[in-house]
C-alpha cells in the first residue's frame, strides 16, 4: 500500500468506498417508485408551488408537505454548463451538460445531465425531455438523462 | 417493470482516492522497521521518548527532532482479547491484542501478541518482536509481525501503572 | 454576566438498528418537532440551529447540515455544525446554551443526531489512512484494554459490569425510545452472552443506532411562556486532551476530572454524591460506570464499583445513573450525548415517566469521546438558579 | 456585548505533500499563539474548523489537538464547518463572560484528494450526489444564470480574475498569482462553460489561526486591536433548483445583522471562490465601487477548503494591524454556490 519515494516522506493510497444505503421514507420512496415507472412527481407546497424533486418539508418554512403531484415528463432548461471533459462518475461518457431543468408542471428545477451532442445546440429556455435507463433501479439515474425535444 | 415492490431504499456507492502522507516524523519510524529498528522521539535528551513519533510533543506541541532508537523488547502494560471480527484486521480470532511500552521508550503502543496461552497474558509480562524475514521487510508496521513472551520475571504493576 | 438558560422542549426518536422508515431529514425532523411540540413552538420561533453528529463518513455526505438546513427550519437564519467525537451530543447543547447565555438569541434549536444504517459503524471506525494502520478492532478493542487496567487497579469484582449491564437493560424496559429492550434479561444471560473484547461481553456493550435528539433551549424570559416547567441550566463545561502522551492516564482522564470540577463550581456543588440526584452519563461499554463515578467524583479513586455493588446507581439507589437505560440500551453516537442531557432534564421536569427518579432536583448529564479526551458536561434543576 | 479583537494571526498555504495535517497546522499556531503575546496556558478556550472528508477518514480533528499542545486539558469545542465558524463559536464563548481568550484554527489538506469532486457530497444525497456534479459544474450554473440576469460578460468575470492575481503577488501565501492581460485569459478555453480556468479557484494546502480577545484584555496585548464590530451568519435553502443562484440571500441578511452598512469601509475579503461569486457578494452586501476588493488576492487564488473564510477574516485583520485600513468587512462562504455565509466587521482605532 505504501509507496516508498527513495529519500521522501511515505505517501500512500487511501480509498474511501461504501455502498452506503439510504432509506427514504414518504416522500422520495414514492418519486423514486414512480421514476422506476417513467413518471416524475413533485411536490405542493401549502402556497401553491410544485417542488421537483420532491421534498418532505417547505424549504422555506419548514412545514411538513404530503401532496404529491404528477409533473412533466417534458421541461425547459433554466440554466446549465458544458462539461467537456467528462468524470468517469458522471452520468454521460462523451461531453454533456449539467442543467437546471423546470419540468412542465413545476417551480423548482431539478439538476440532470443533458445529452446535447455539442454545445452550440445548448441555450437557455431549450425545451428537453427525458431519456429513460433502459434498466430502472429505483433512483434518480432512472432518468438516464434528458435531451433536446427540439 | 412497474409492478415490483414500491422503492424503500437506494443504494449510492461513494468510492474516492485520496494520496496521504506519512508526515515526517512517522516516515522515519516506518524506515526504522525496514531495518530493524524501532525509532522514536523526543524534544530533547531527559523528555520522554514517543514510539512512533507524532512530530511533537502532545503535551506541549514542541518538535520532536531527536530521533532515538529504543529496544524491541518491552513490557505489557494491558491487554485485551478479541474475539470479534473487524474489518481492518485480518488475524485469525481470538487473538491479543497488547498495549506494550518498549524499554526506552515514554508511551505504550498498541501490537498483537502471539506464541502464547490466552490464560497466561498478564499485565507486567516481558515480550519481545517478532519480526518478517529480511526479504519481507518494508516501511511498515507489519514488518513486526508481533510479540510473544520474552520468558523474564514479570514488571511490577506499580512501575508501568502509569503508563496507560 | 451569562443569562440564563432553560431546555423547555424535548424530542426523541424512537432508536433502532435501522430506521428504514426515514429519511435523513425524516429522521432530525421527528426529533425536532416533538421538541417543538413539547415546548409549543414552531420553527418560526427558533432564532438559530445547532446541528451535531458524529464522523460524516458514517453517512456518507459531506457537511451534511447543509443539505439538512431547510428541513431544521434553519432557512435564514444562523446553523452552527459541532463536531467533538463521541462527546458531541454534549458539546452540541452546550454550543446552543451558550447562544442563550451570550445573550445573542432568545430560542435556540439544538439537533444531534446518526444515521448509522447508512453504512456500518464498525467499518466507519476502523476507517483509517494508510500509515496509521492499527490492530485495534472499533471502540471496543481501544476500550476494552482501559478496562482491564481499572480492574487490575480497583480489585473491583469481575462481575461489576455485567451488574451494570442488567441495571441499565432493565432501565430500558422502562423506556419507549429504548433500541435495545430484552424483555428477559437476566444476570446470567448477560454472563453467558458472548466475550467479545475480553473483558467485555456483547451484552456489556453499546448497540449500534439510528435515532436522533433535539432540545429547545431558551432565556429566562422565553423560558416563562413555556408551557412546561423547565429544566434550568445551572452549569456547562468542556474540556479536552489530546490522544495519547506521556504518563496519561487514559483510564482516570484529567479532562474529565476537571471538567467535573469545573461544573460543580458554577453550581456550587460541593458533594456532588449527596447533592446530585441523579445522572445520565456516557456508558458505551458496562465497565465505564464505576470509572466514571470515580472520574467525576462520585466515588473515592477505586471504589466506583462499590456504589455498583451497594445498589447506589441502580433507579431506587441514592444516586441513580443511566434511567434510560443509557448508551449500552441507544447508541446513535453523534447523538448519544445529547440524550443523556437530555433524559437528564426530563427528570428535573419530572417528566421522565415509567424511569422517573422521585423527586429528581438535580440531574448530571455527561457525554465524552475520541479516547477517553473529550468531555462535555451539563448540569439541570428544576428550579431557576 | 463585549468588545473582542483579534490580536493575532498566522497563516501558511501551498502544496507540501511532505507534511501531513498536524505538521503544517502546528508551526502556524505557534506562530500564532506567539505573536499574541500570550503563553498557552492563558488562553482560555479553543476552537477549531476541519472536514473529515479531507482525508477521507474521521477525527482529522482529534490528532490536530497535537498540534496544540493541550496539556493540561483545555476548554475546547470543534465545528465541521470552516474555521470562521469557529471564530464565531469562540466570539460566543467570550460573549457568555466565562472566558477573555481564545485561540482559533482551521486547516485543510486538499491535495490529498480530488476537491472539485469530493465536493459532490455536499449535495442533495438522493437525488443530486449520484450524478456526480463536480464543483465547477455546479458553479458553471450558477455563473450562467447570473450572467444572463445581470448583463455581466465573461470580460467582467476574467476582470475579477486578473485583478485577483496581480493582488496577489503581493501575498507570499497566494498560488495563483501574476500579470496576465485580460486578452490573454479570454483567449483559455472552458473549463466548463461559461467558465474558464481563470474562473476556478486554484486549490491548495493551508491552515489559519488567530488568537482573539476581550476589551482591555486585548488592548495590553497589541498596539492596533483589530475589533469585531459586527459578526453573523447565515444560510439559504440547499436544493440549487428553489433558491434563487443569482443573488446571496443569506450574506445580505448576515451583512445587515453585521452592520455593514453602518459606516465606510476600506476594503472587503470575500470568500468567492468562482470569479462570478465576486460579483454576486458584492452585490448581496451593498459594496460601492470605491471598496477594494480582495487586496490578499482572495480565495480565487488560494482555495484552502475549510480554511479560507478564517483566512479571509485574518487577512483583512492583518491589513487594519498594519494601518492599510480602518474598516473592513471580512466574509466566509460554505456549501454549493454560497449556500451558507457569514459576515464579519472589522474595524481599527
Amino acid at each position: 500500500m505504501a509507496r516508498d519515494l527513495g529519500e521522501g516522506v511515505l505517501r500512500g493510497l487511501h480509498v474511501l468506498e461504501y455502498p452506503y444505503k439510504r432509506s427514504l421514507g414518504p416522500v422520495l420512496g414514492p418519486f423514486f417508485t414512480a421514476l422506476r415507472e417513467q413518471r416524475i412527481l413533485g411536490i405542493r407546497t401549502r402556497t401553491g408551488r410544485v417542488l421537483v424533486p420532491p421534498a418532505e418539508y417547505d424549504p422555506e418554512t419548514g412545514e411538513a408537505l404530503d401532496e404529491l403531484v404528477p409533473v412533466g415528463p417534458g421541461g425547459q432548461i433554466v440554466s446549465w454548463c458544458w462539461v467537456a471533459r467528462p468524470r468517469q462518475k458522471q452520468p454521460l461518457p462523451h461531453p454533456f451538460a449539467f442543467a437546471l431543468i423546470r419540468l412542465d408542471g413545476a417551480d423548482s428545477a431539478l439538476l440532470h445531465a443533458v445529452d446535447a451532442g455539442e454545445e452550440s445546440r445548448l441555450r437557455t429556455g431549450a425545451r428537453v425531455r427525458p431519456r429513460w435507463a433502459e434498466e430502472p433501479q429505483g433512483g434518480i439515474r432512472d432518468l438516464a438523462c434528458f435531451e433536446l425535444a427540439e | 417493470m412497474g409492478d415490483a415492490d414500491p422503492v424503500k431504499a437506494i443504494v449510492t456507492p461513494v468510492r474516492l482516492e485520496y494520496q496521504c502522507s506519512a508526515g515526517r516524523a512517522a516516515t522515519r519510524f516506518l524506515r526504522g522497521l525496514a531495518q530493524r529498528k524501532i525509532l522514536g522521539a523526543r524534544s530533547r535528551p531527559g523528555e520522554p521518548v514517543y514510539v512512533p513519533p507524532r512530530g511533537a510533543d502532545p503535551r506541549t506541541a514542541e518538535l520532536t527532532e531527536e530521533m532515538v532508537e529504543v529496544s524491541d523488547r518491552g513490557t505489557v502494560v494491558t491487554y485485551s482479547i478479541v474475539r470479534v471480527p473487524s474489518e481492518n484486521i485480518k488475524l485469525e480470532l481470538p487473538y491479543v491484542c497488547i498495549n506494550v511500552l518498549l524499554d526506552g521508550a515514554g508511551i505504550p503502543f498498541f501490537h498483537v501478541l502471539q506464541n502464547c496461552p490466552l490464560e497466561e497474558v498478564r499485565i507486567g509480562m516481558r515480550v519481545r518482536a517478532v519480526w518478517v524475514p529480511d526479504a519481507e521487510l518494508a516501511p511498515a508496521v507489519t514488518s513486526i509481525r508481533y510479540f510473544e513472551p520474552l520468558g523474564e520475571p514479570d514488571v511490577p504493576f506499580e512501575e508501568i501503572e502509569e503508563h496507560t | 454576566m451569562a443569562e440564563r438558560c432553560a431546555v423547555v422542549g424535548i424530542g426523541q426518536t424512537k432508536y433502532d438498528a435501522k430506521r428504514i422508515d426515514v429519511s435523513m431529514p425524516g429522521l432530525l425532523r421527528e426529533a425536532a418537532l416533538r421538541a417543538l411540540e413539547d415546548a409549543e413552538l414552531g420553527f418560526g420561533d427558533i432564532d438559530a440551529v445547532v446541528v451535531g453528529k458524529a464522523p460524516d463518513t458514517f453517512e456518507g455526505v459531506m457537511l451534511p447540515e447543509n443539505f439538512l438546513a431547510d428541513a431544521v427550519g434553519a432557512t435564514g437564519k444562523p446553523l452552527l455544525r459541532v463536531h467533538t467525537a463521541g462527546s458531541v451530543g454534549g458539546s452540541t447543547a452546550n454550543v446552543a446554551i451558550s447562544l442563550i447565555q451570550a445573550g445573542i438569541h432568545e430560542r435556540v434549536l439544538a439537533i444531534a443526531w446518526e444515521k448509522q444504517s447508512e453504512s456500518n459503524a464498525m467499518w466507519g471506525l476502523s476507517l483509517s489512512p494508510p500509515f496509521q494502520v492499527s490492530v485495534v478492532a472499533g471502540a471496543g478493542g481501544y476500550f476494552a484494554p482501559l478496562i482491564r487496567t481499572y480492574i487490575r487497579r480497583s480489585g473491583a469484582p469481575e462481575d461489576t459490569g455485567i451488574r451494570v449491564a442488567l441495571k441499565d437493560r432493565q432501565n430500558a424496559l422502562k423506556n419507549p425510545y429504548a433500541h435495545v429492550r430484552i424483555e428477559d434479561v437476566t444476570f446470567e444471560k448477560i454472563a453467558g452472552s458472548p466475550m467479545l473484547w475480553d473483558p467485555v461481553r456483547y451484552l456489556e456493550s453499546c448497540p449500534s443506532s439510528d435515532g436522533a435528539c433535539a432540545l429547545v433551549v431558551t432565556s429566562e424570559a422565553a423560558a416563562r411562556s413555556a408551557p412546561r416547567r423547565p429544566a434550568w441550566v445551572l452549569g456547562t463545561s468542556m474540556r479536552s486532551e489530546p490522544n495519547q502522551f506521556h504518563r496519561r492516564d487514559a483510564v482516570n482522564p484529567r479532562a474529565g476530572q476537571l471538567a467535573a470540577k469545573d461544573l460543580y463550581q458554577q453550581a456550587g456543588i460541593r458533594d456532588p454524591r449527596r447533592e446530585i440526584d441523579c445522572m445520565e452519563i456516557y456508558v458505551p461499554f458496562s465497565w465505564f460506570e464505576p470509572m466514571w463515578m470515580e472520574n467525576l467524583g462520585f466515588a473515592p479513586l477505586h471504589e466506583g464499583w462499590k456504589m455498583v455493588y451497594e445498589g447506589a446507581t441502580a433507579l431506587g439507589g441514592d444516586t441513580p445513573v443511566n434511567m434510560s437505560g443509557g448508551v449500552l440500551s441507544s447508541n446513535p453516537i453523534g447523538a448519544s450525548g445529547m440524550c443523556r442531557f437530555a433524559e437528564a432534564a426530563l427528570q428535573v421536569r419530572g417528566e421522565a415517566g415509567e424511569h422517573q427518579v422521585d423527586g429528581a432536583r438535580l440531574a448530571l448529564g455527561h457525554a465524552y469521546g475520541g479516547g477517553s479526551q473529550y468531555f462535555a458536561l451539563a448540569l439541570f434543576g428544576s428550579e431557576r438558579p | 456585548m463585549r468588545d473582542v479583537a483579534i490580536v493575532s494571526f498566522a497563516q501558511w498555504n501551498g502544496i507540501e505533500p511532505e507534511r501531513n495535517e498536524v505538521e503544517i497546522l502546528r508551526p502556524v499556531v505557534q506562530e500564532a499563539v506567539e505573536r499574541s503575546g500570550l503563553a498557552r496556558q492563558e488562553i482560555d478556550f479553543t476552537c477549531s474548523g476541519s472536514s473529515d472528508f479531507l482525508q477521507g477518514a474521521p477525527f482529522a480533528f482529534v490528532l490536530a489537538l497535537d498540534a496544540v499542545g493541550a496539556w493540561p486539558p483545555i476548554v475546547e469545542s470543534h465545528v465541521e464547518q470552516d474555521g470562521a465558524w469557529a471564530l464565531y463559536e469562540a466570539w460566543v464563548k467570550i460573549q457568555t463572560g466565562e472566558v477573555d481568550s481564545a485561540l482559533v484554527y482551521a486547516f485543510g489538506k486538499t491535495s490529498s484528494g480530488d476537491m472539485a469532486e469530493i465536493q459532490a457530497l455536499q449535495l442533495d444525497p438522493y437525488c443530486v450526489t449520484p450524478l456526480w456534479p463536480d464543483a465547477d459544474s455546479v458553479a458553471a450554473l450558477q455563473a450562467r444564470l447570473f450572467l444572463e440576469r445581470s448583463g455581466c460578460s465573461d470580460r467582467e468575470l476574467a476582470r475579477v480574475a486578473a485583478r485577483s492575481r496581480r493582488d496577489a503577488m503581493d501575498n507570499p501565501f497566494a498560488v495563483a498569482k501574476g500579470d496576465f492581460a485580460l486578452e490573454k485569459l479570454l483567449a483559455e478555453p472552458c473549463r466548463v462553460s461559461p467558465l474558464r480556468d481563470h474562473d476556478c479557484p486554484t486549490h491548495t494546502d493551508g491552515a489559519t489561526a488567530l488568537v482573539i480577545a476581550a476589551g482591555e484584555r486585548a488592548r495590553g496585548l497589541c498596539e492596533r486591536p483589530v475589533w469585531i464590530r459586527g459578526i453573523d451568519h447565515r444560510i439559504d435553502p440547499p436544493a440549487l433548483g428553489v433558491r434563487d443562484l443569482t443573488r446571496s440571500a443569506s450574506t445580505s441578511l448576515a451583512g445587515e445583522k453585521a452592520g455593514v452598512r453602518r459606516d465606510r469601509l476600506d476594503f472587503a475579503e470575500l470568500s468567492a471562490p468562482y470569479t462570478h461569486q465576486e460579483l454576486i457578494l458584492r452585490e448581496a452586501l451593498g459594496l460601492p465601487a470605491s471598496v477594494r476588493i480582495n487586496p490578499s488576492g482572495g480565495t480565487l487564488c488560494a482555495h484552502t477548503l475549510m480554511s479560507c473564510g478564517l483566512n479571509r477574516i485574518g487577512e483583512a485583520a492583518l491589513r487594519i494591524a498594519r494601518g492599510e485600513g480602518d474598516r473592513a468587512v471580512a466574509h466566509a462562504s460554505q456549501g454549493p454556490c454560497l449556500q451558507q455565509n457569514l459576515v464579519c466587521v472589522l474595524e481599527g482605532e
